[in-house]
């Protein structure tokens, strides 16, 4: 249908929330992570059965297993269907059913019958429930007995486990547009500008910048043209946060960007996304296709006189068009190459124009704060640090996944509560955020609150909000190593520290990670890497010396190790460690010497396993498989070793 | 009130000193092959000095690109502001007049600028070819009969 | 006009002056390799890097590019400030060892080369003033291709591009001396392409390419002379009207 | 230095090379380039005596510090070589725009050396010097062969080229340049000629760097000034030219007339500058850079027709005057000949009078002459000319010059010649001190080497009365010093006639850099003159021929102001050698030459 009035929207959204949820719904998450592992699969068969089960219908299947799969016809109601992500990819594919909000894991298409009987009977499916906090299949599986879902707290995600990214209609149900009614009826630009500032909303790309005081800068540059730009040009390797919005709840995003060309007088906007996201592409444009439709986007809107059109503009995938000039630089036509920025995009964006960049994840917020009040959202997170932020939760974690916590939270609230710990109770020895141009911080941080302030102090950053977490098997130079080794592949070469100082760092880098240390590298690669930070181009040149600097700043040793010894105690560097197993710790399992590859680990006289230098290759599967920790490393090895 | 550089060939005895003195003045060498202005000699004792004429629609600045040929509303000279020249040639190319020229040393476009006010060729003249007079009509007239002359001739050849 | 202190000295300068001019009208030069005040500002060499402090926070920023709107304090040859140059200098020094500009100001910095992390010597610093002077031009013949230290300047797909007109505004603007041409009697060699250059029908030097006379506009019955010996011309021409007006 | 481009060009015309040298900067800066350094480098390189036809004479193309730059009337260069009219050390000067063209072109000198087996040119444009192949120029004249270079090559280039008369050794064919200026005197061109070598073409879009700019404009701007206010500088001179001292020299009972058997001649005015600038002039023409202008551009009327520039006092004179003329269209159409087939005009005029002097005495027949060569004979004066630049008929005694001319008819005393060269427009015996001049001049009968006319005639810097001989040898010294320095420094002699030593020095501290003052410069100028005098000693010249022709000593003025005079310069001589710090027999003592810094040159 189409909206004309705000008045015929304002009666559509009443009537839905004096409706009464139909019956039983079983959503099944199509995020990347359980598509992989066959929730399509799982999702068709779902369909398949609650056909078969209903009588004499046929209703309306879509072609794309991707959207709901809707029956209506039969007794009781259930509804079926794709989402977008749930979170908790490690385990997908992810069964989410409510009204109970029981939560399944690794379901297959063997066990959709068995979960639909029991949502009939009105029991769980044990077989599949998630892991409980005993690390073992819950008795409860809704999400409060789960931790990795109980740890968090879903406000932008919200929707996400129990809705279609397609249906507008379902996305209504969910409150959706409420809040862009509210503002049009209720708000002028200016109060909604002033209610964002109020709210402390802080830019979700990682920069956190205060999100009101950048639409009201916007609002009060001069000027007959204005522009809203979505950045979804996420590129740090591991992070899908802002995938995940697009895919999941692209409706969301439409609607804070709506909101936000409403506040700053803006008639057009545009999402910049990688062209590695055609699903988000997808979703977006089919979004935006329904929404014109409705009367939610195009020429005055609801008939309020505004007017706001959206486009989307598909990026090269090059990682430095995250950064904002470059992303307008690249909508524009040009190579996406940073430009200076000492005058604002809110002065001069895009084709000079004023210009509001914000990444989505600060657009799905907007609707929120729209809807609860700036005062409401500000109570979750922490001072200066409101709402909350999405993380990929990566590495050597034993829960990975989409998760949503309020801000403040601690990085160990992260890790140990939600993410489990390290994996394979391994000991934890740091956690990479905020991208490749983020930190690493060590344990002793691990109390750190995650908020824009505090990780920045503490040498890392908040990024857009990938989380990877390490083990005393990660080698921190090979860290830093990796990162700009991969910052190296991505500095557009515009600025000559970024593009000629990376070059350096990397060789320096390779020099320590490959047995070539020379005294004083360690200060040479920190000098080198602060006055990167002091004269880089753009916020992506001048962080890129993050992952080197804070991996100096807190594992200092192990450079001096690398650089002096030629030593790398985590085991990685090739050539520069040996295995040695701790006789003391030895408990004579066996379990090396089955794995070990070349054979070469024996028992001793000793009683004890030993490992034979001349013909260990030092794969290290040894290390990771000892259960006592018995093996590990060292910098020489004698004669009788 | 505004000056302009008018030439009474007539006077002319075609000693080039001109050629110098604009040579020193502006590249600190004696090198007529770089001077602004030109003194050609023909038989029967005619000389003629020429310069740029600060023409009122210059072809020079219509084509430049980078603002680097700029006139100045107070003195009417268009100027180089060499900082900004970057050598593309085209206002070489386009002034019907051959007043403008590349320097391929300095790199930069070259032209009369009245030597900020003080034109050394009509200081050094020895026989006032060359004068920096007030604008006034008479004068104006004089510069224009010159220069449409010129421009007449040109339309003639195209 | 707004007052901010450069190097201690208090000044006036227009809002929006980018510091480089305000500094270099009072007479404080700064040195830069990317900058051409007839090219749009890049900021891409940082070289021209100082101080700016305000409100008791200090940063780095490009001289070039940044514009004063508020008063601020500027120091463009402190030790911060001259850290910064050498560390761009190093880098350039590392890759484009054989540039005399590069030399000039590594000496002046006290920057050596880097044996151990020297890279194959190349005169292209990558400033991107010859791109720029291309573009501003309208030909856009010539861009930089490339991500990263792979970045370099090229014609599309490496090869003659139709949209170059051999005006050799590419070699005027190279701080470096990295863009060459060949040039021999009646041909010009730039880019990969081969152009014909006009003879003048007076004096013999050859002149022009007939594509940047295009370019310019100058009419096809217009082209024979070079700018000298078309102020000849313009000279008889003059003699001739002088003549037949008598 | 500043000033000078310190690269040299050597020409190897036997073996066809050119090839760039260092100049010698003690030497530019000792002899500050034209004649001191042409002389320097000609005494360094070539044994004294050789002959001027052989292979072994070089031929040296010099320009000065000044040459080129903004300085006061620098538009000079000169040709050193051997003269093979008289065998001095010979340099001839000469303006126009060619000597500044090849500083421009990157050098200050070019030295040419051996013998080209055929007729060649050399070519130079910038760096680019080559000899090509001038079989085709062959045999034509100046304006031909200027004209034929310039198609060929840049139309703004230079030329400086020999005419027939070159070609054909007259003795007294003389190179032009620029079609209309002459390095004139001493047979220049023969040399030249002699060497195959047709002409220099130059082509220069370099410039001269200037030493110090505030400093050289300072000089130039105050040297403006002064000939400015000088009325001979900014008045006679670009108003009538040189040609305005006939009427002043006939006034004056000192205007040789009829081969110097008068000092006065009644219708002198017929010729004067006045009546060339009132009915054959076009308009008055400026060398290179010289605010003086004094050239003429000129026509002739009639069965004379014609036109180009000049002609000079000295041509009018020689052939109006001297050979009882009184036809401007003949004496300037005579003239315009000259330049047209190379030959310098003194010596052609003087030599032609020689001819009539011997043919009213009747020791040359008509026949002989193939004129009735009576002074007066315009139609024969002018025939006499292209007939001597073919070496035609009697034009190839008259080829030979006066003396030679004089000695074949048994009548030697008709040579009005000093060292073999005649003796130019000032009758020694009317103004003395340039008699003294020419006795002692180092290329022979000269005005030009220290012209004592401005204080004995002009009363610059200040009026010399012209029959005392007592400050003469101090005046003449003083004046063949300057003029040394002058020449060698690029600029014209003209100048002097406003500006001193000091002012001089001043231009060419500003243009070099480095500092001169005016007693560097004047110092500069006796180095030069001892040095070619050395020169003229070590190949045979003595104190006898620092001497006058006899008719000077010995037949009084006949007529006129002067009536009665002789010339006293053996009375004047003792007096100049003693002021020039030379011994009794005209020789420089060793003192002399080791406080001018010659002492590399002193006698072996």
């Amino acid at each position: 249908m189409k909206f004309e009035t705000l008045s015929e929207l304002r009666s559509h959204i009443e009537q839905l929330s004096e409706k009464k949820k139909p019956g039983k719904e079983i959503w099944v998450c199509g995020g990347p992570g359980c598509v992989a592992s066959g929730s399509v699969a799982v999702a068709e068969e779902f369909r398949k059965l609650i056909e078969k089960r209903a009588s004499g219908s046929s209703g309306s299947f879509w072609k794309d297993l991707t959207v709901l799969i809707r029956h209506e016809d039969g007794h009781p109601k259930i509804r079926t269907g794709l989402t977008g992500c749930m979170g908790p990819c490690e385990n997908g594919p992810i069964v989410h059913v409510e009204p109970e909000g029981w939560y399944y894991r690794k379901v297959t298409p063997e066990d959709t019958a068995g979960i639909l009987d029991s949502l009939l009977e009105g029991r769980p499916y044990k077989a599949k429930s998630m892991y409980g906090s005993d690390g073992k299949p819950s008795e409860d599986p809704r999400a409060e007995s789960i931790p990795f879902l109980s740890g968090q707290k879903k406000m932008v995600l919200g929707n996400m486990s129990s809705m279609s990214p397609l249906d507008l209609g379902d996305y209504l149900e969910h409150g959706g547009y409420s809040a862009l009614l509210k503002a049009l009826e209720t708000m002028t630009p200016e109060e909604v500008c002033a209610e964002i500032r109020e709210s402390g909303l802080r830019g979700r790309g990682g920069g956190g910048f205060p999100t009101g005081v950048k639409w009201e800068s916007c609002r009060k540059s001069p000027s007959d043209k204005r522009y809203v730009l979505v950045n979804g040009d996420e590129g740090d390797p591991g992070a899908f946060m802002d995938r995940a919005l697009m895919e999941g709840d692209p409706f969301s995003v439409l609607e804070g960007l709506t909101i936000g060309a409403y506040a700053i007088g803006a008639s057009e906007g545009i999402i910049y996304v990688r062209h590695e996201y055609p699903l988000a592409v997808r979703r977006l444009s089919n979004a935006i296709a329904i929404l014109v439709e409705s009367g939610l986007l195009g020429e005055n809107i609801l008939g309020t006189g505004f007017s706001f059109h959206v486009e989307i503009c598909k990026g090269g995938g090059a990682f430095v068009c995250g950064e904002s000039t470059a992303l307008m630089t690249s909508i524009e036509g040009k190579p996406g190459v940073p430009r200076v920025k000492y005058i604002r995009s809110t002065e001069k964006g895009l084709w000079e124009s004023p210009t509001v960049l914000n990444n989505v994840e600060t657009w799905a917020n907007v609707p929120l704060i729209i809807n609860m009040g700036a005062s409401a959202f500000k109570e979750t997170g922490s001072p200066n640090n409101s709402g909350t932020k999405v993380f990929a939760l990566v590495g050597k974690v034993k829960n990975t996944g989409l998760v949503e916590v309020p801000m403040g939270t601690t990085l160990r609230e992260i890790i140990y509560g939600i993410g489990g710990g390290v994996a394979k109770d391994r000991p934890f020895k740091a956690v990479q955020t905020g991208g490749p141009s983020g930190g690493c911080l060590p344990g002793f941080m691990l109390d750190t609150p995650v908020d824009f302030d505090s990780l920045d102090k503490a040498g890392s950053m908040m990024g857009s909000g990938g989380m990877i977490v390490m083990d005393d098997r990660t080698c921190m130079v090979d860290i830093a190593r990796y990162f700009i080794d991969f910052l190296m592949e991505e500095s557009c070469g515009k600025c000559v520290p970024c593009r000629e100082g990376l070059k350096k760092m990397q060789m320096l880098l390779h020099d320590l990670t490959g047995g070539r240390g020379q005294e004083g590298d360690t200060e040479r690669l920190k000098e080198l890497a602060e006055g990167i930070a002091d004269t880089a181009l753009c916020a992506l040149g001048q962080s890129s010396a993050n992952p080197v600097l804070s991996t100096i700043r807190y594992f200092y040793e192990e450079y001096i190790e690398h650089e002096r010894d030629h030593f790398c105690r985590a085991g990685v560097c090739k050539g520069m460690f040996h295995v040695k197993i701790n006789e003391e710790k030895c408990r004579v399992c066996g379990q090396c010497a089955k794995n070990c590859p070349t054979r070469t680990i024996k028992l001793a006289e000793s009683g004890k396993y030993r490992i034979e230098q001349a013909g260990c290759i030092k794969c290290g599967a040894c290390i990771d498989i000892c259960p006592f920790s018995s093996v590990g490393t060292v910098n020489e090895v004698s004669e009788d070793d | 009130m505004e000056k302009i550089l008018i030439t009474s060939p007539e006077k002319c005895i075609g000693c080039g000193t001109c050629e110098l003195a604009c040579s020193l003045a502006h590249n600190g060498e004696c090198r007529p092959a770089i001077a602004r202005v030109n003194v050609f000699r023909f038989a029967k004792g005619k000389n003629v000095p020429m310069m740029c004429f600060q023409c009122e629609e210059a072809a020079c600045m219509a084509v430049c690109k980078t603002k680097a040929l700029v006139r100045d509303e107070k003195t009417g000279v268009v100027n180089v502001d060499a900082d900004k020249c970057i050598g593309c040639r085209m206002c070489v190319m386009a002034c019907p007049f051959g007043n403008i020229a590349f320097d391929r040393v300095a790199k930069v476009a070259i032209k009369c600028n009245h030597c900020d006010g003080e034109p050394m060729c009509a200081e050094f003249c020895p026989t006032a070819a060359i004068e920096y007079v007030p604008a006034d009509t008479a004068t104006l007239n004089r510069k224009k009969e010159f220069s449409a002359k010129m421009k007449q001739a040109l339309e003639e050849v195209k | 006009m707004i007052e901010i202190t450069i190097n201690g000295t208090p000044i006036e300068v227009e809002k929006g002056t980018v510091l480089l001019h305000a500094a270099k009208e009072n007479g404080v030069e700064i040195p830069t390799l990317c900058n051409h005040e007839g090219l749009n500002r890049e900021g891409n060499c940082r070289l021209c890097s100082v101080e700016i402090t305000e409100n008791g926070r200090s940063k780095i920023v490009a001289s070039c590019m940044f514009p004063v709107t508020r008063s601020i304090s500027v120091e463009t040859d402190n030790e911060r400030v001259k850290r910064a140059r050498r560390t761009v200098l190093q880098l350039l020094i590392n890759r484009n060892p054989k540039s005399p500009v590069i030399q000039q100001l590594c000496s002046e910095y006290g920057v050596k080369r880097e044996e151990r992390f020297a890279l194959e010597p190349d005169l292209c610093i990558r400033c991107g003033r010859c791109v720029r002077a291309c573009e501003t031009n309208g030909t856009k013949a010539i861009e930089l291709v490339g991500r990263g230290f792979d970045r370099h300047v090229a014609t599309p797909y490496e090869t003659e591009s139709d949209a170059c007109i051999g005006c050799l505004s590419c070699a005027t603007v190279c701080p470096t001396g990295k863009i060459t041409y060949d040039e021999s009697p009646g041909k010009r060699k730039i880019w990969h392409k081969e152009f014909d250059v006009l003879k003048c029908a007076r004096c013999g030097i050859y002149f022009a390419t007939k594509e940047m006379l295009d370019w310019a506009g100058r009419p096809e019955n217009d082209r024979a002379y070079c700018d000298h010996c078309q102020k000849y011309i313009e000279s008889v021409k003059f003699l001739t009207e002088h003549e037949q007006n008598k | 230095m500043a000033g000078w481009t310190e690269t040299i060009l050597r020409v190897n015309l036997t073996e066809g090379t050119v090839k760039k040298e260092a100049l010698d900067m003690e030497a530019a800066k000792k002899y500050l380039g034209c004649r001191g350094l042409g002389v320097y480098y000609y005494m360094k390189e070539v044994k004294p005596g050789v002959d001027p036809f052989g292979p072994e004479n070089n031929l040296i193309f010099a320009t000065g510090v000044l040459t080129g730059t903004m300085g006061s009337s620098t538009g000079r260069y000169e040709v050193v070589t051997r003269s093979p009219l008289n065998g001095v050390l010979a340099g001839s000067n000469s303006g126009g725009y060619w000597g500044p063209e090849l500083k421009y072109a990157g050098y200050d000198m070019i030295i040419f050396e051996g013998q080209s087996p055929r007729p060649v040119y050399l070519n130079i444009y910038n760096g680019t010097a080559e000899l090509c192949d001038a079989s085709d120029l062959w045999g034509k004249n100046v304006p031909d062969t200027t004209a034929a270079l310039l198609a060929k090559h840049d139309p703004d280039a230079k030329v400086a080229c020999i005419g027939p008369a070159g070609e054909n050794r007259v003795l007294f064919a003389n190179i032009m340049n620029d079609d209309h200026r002459a390095a004139g005197r001493s047979g220049v061109g023969a040399v030249m000629g002699s060497k195959n070598l047709k002409a220099v073409v130059v082509r220069g879009t370099k410039g001269v760097k200037i030493g110090d700019k505030d400093k050289f404009l300072a000089a130039v701007r105050e040297s403006r000034r002064l000939l400015k206010e000088n009325a001979v500088t900014s008045g006679g001179l670009p108003a009538f030219g040189t040609n305005v001292l006939v009427n002043i020299l006939n006034s004056v009972g000192s205007l040789p007339t009829r081969n110097f058997n008068e000092s006065h001649f009644e219708t002198a005015d017929k010729v004067g500058g006045e009546s060339l600038a009132a009915t054959r002039m076009y308009k008055n023409k400026a060398c290179a850079f010289c605010s003086v202008g004094c050239g003429r551009v000129a026509w002739s009327e009639g069965k004379y027709a014609g036109e180009g520039e000049g002609p000079e006092y000295e041509s009018v004179w020689s052939f109006g005057p001297d050979c009882g003329i009184d036809d401007i269209d003949a004496v300037n159409k005579a003239n315009f000949l000259c330049n047209e087939l190379g030959i310098d005009t003194i010596t052609m005029g003087s030599t032609i009078a020689a001819a009539m002097d011997l043919y009213e005495m009747g020791a040359v027949s008509r026949e002989e002459a193939g004129h009735e060569l009576k002074f007066g004979n315009a139609d024969a004066l002018v025939d006499l000319v292209e007939a001597t630049a073919y070496r035609r008929g009697f034009g190839n005694e008259l080829a030979e010059g006066s003396f030679r001319l004089g000695t074949k008819y048994g009548h030697p005393e008709v040579s009005m010649t000093v060292k073999k060269q005649e003796m130019p427009a000032y009758d020694p015996r009317g103004i003395q001190g340039i008699g003294l001049n020419y006795a002692t001049s180092n290329r022979g009968g000269c005005h030009v080497r220290g012209y004592t006319i401005s204080p004995e005639i002009l009363g610059l810097p200040e009026k010399l009365d012209q029959q005392s001989i007592v400050e003469k040898p101090a005046w003449v010294k003083g004046f063949q010093d300057l003029t040394a320095a002058v020449d060698s420094a690029g600029m014209c002699l003209f100048t002097t006639f406003a500006l001193g030593a000091p002012a001089i020095a001043n231009e060419i501290t500003g243009a070099s850099g480095t500092e001169y003052t005016g007693d560097d410069v004047a110092t500069a100028g006796e180095r030069i003159y001892n040095l070619e005098r050395l020169y003229n000693l070590k190949v045979g010249f003595t104190k006898a021929d620092d001497t006058l022709p006899q008719r000077m000593y010995n037949d009084p003025i006949s007529s006129g102001p002067m009536k009665g005079n002789v010339s006293r310069v053996p009375e004047m001589l003792p007096h100049y050698y003693e002021a020039r710090g030379w011994d009794e027999n005209g020789v420089p003592t060793p003192e002399k030459l080791e406080a001018l810094g010659l002492q590399e040159f002193m006698a072996d």
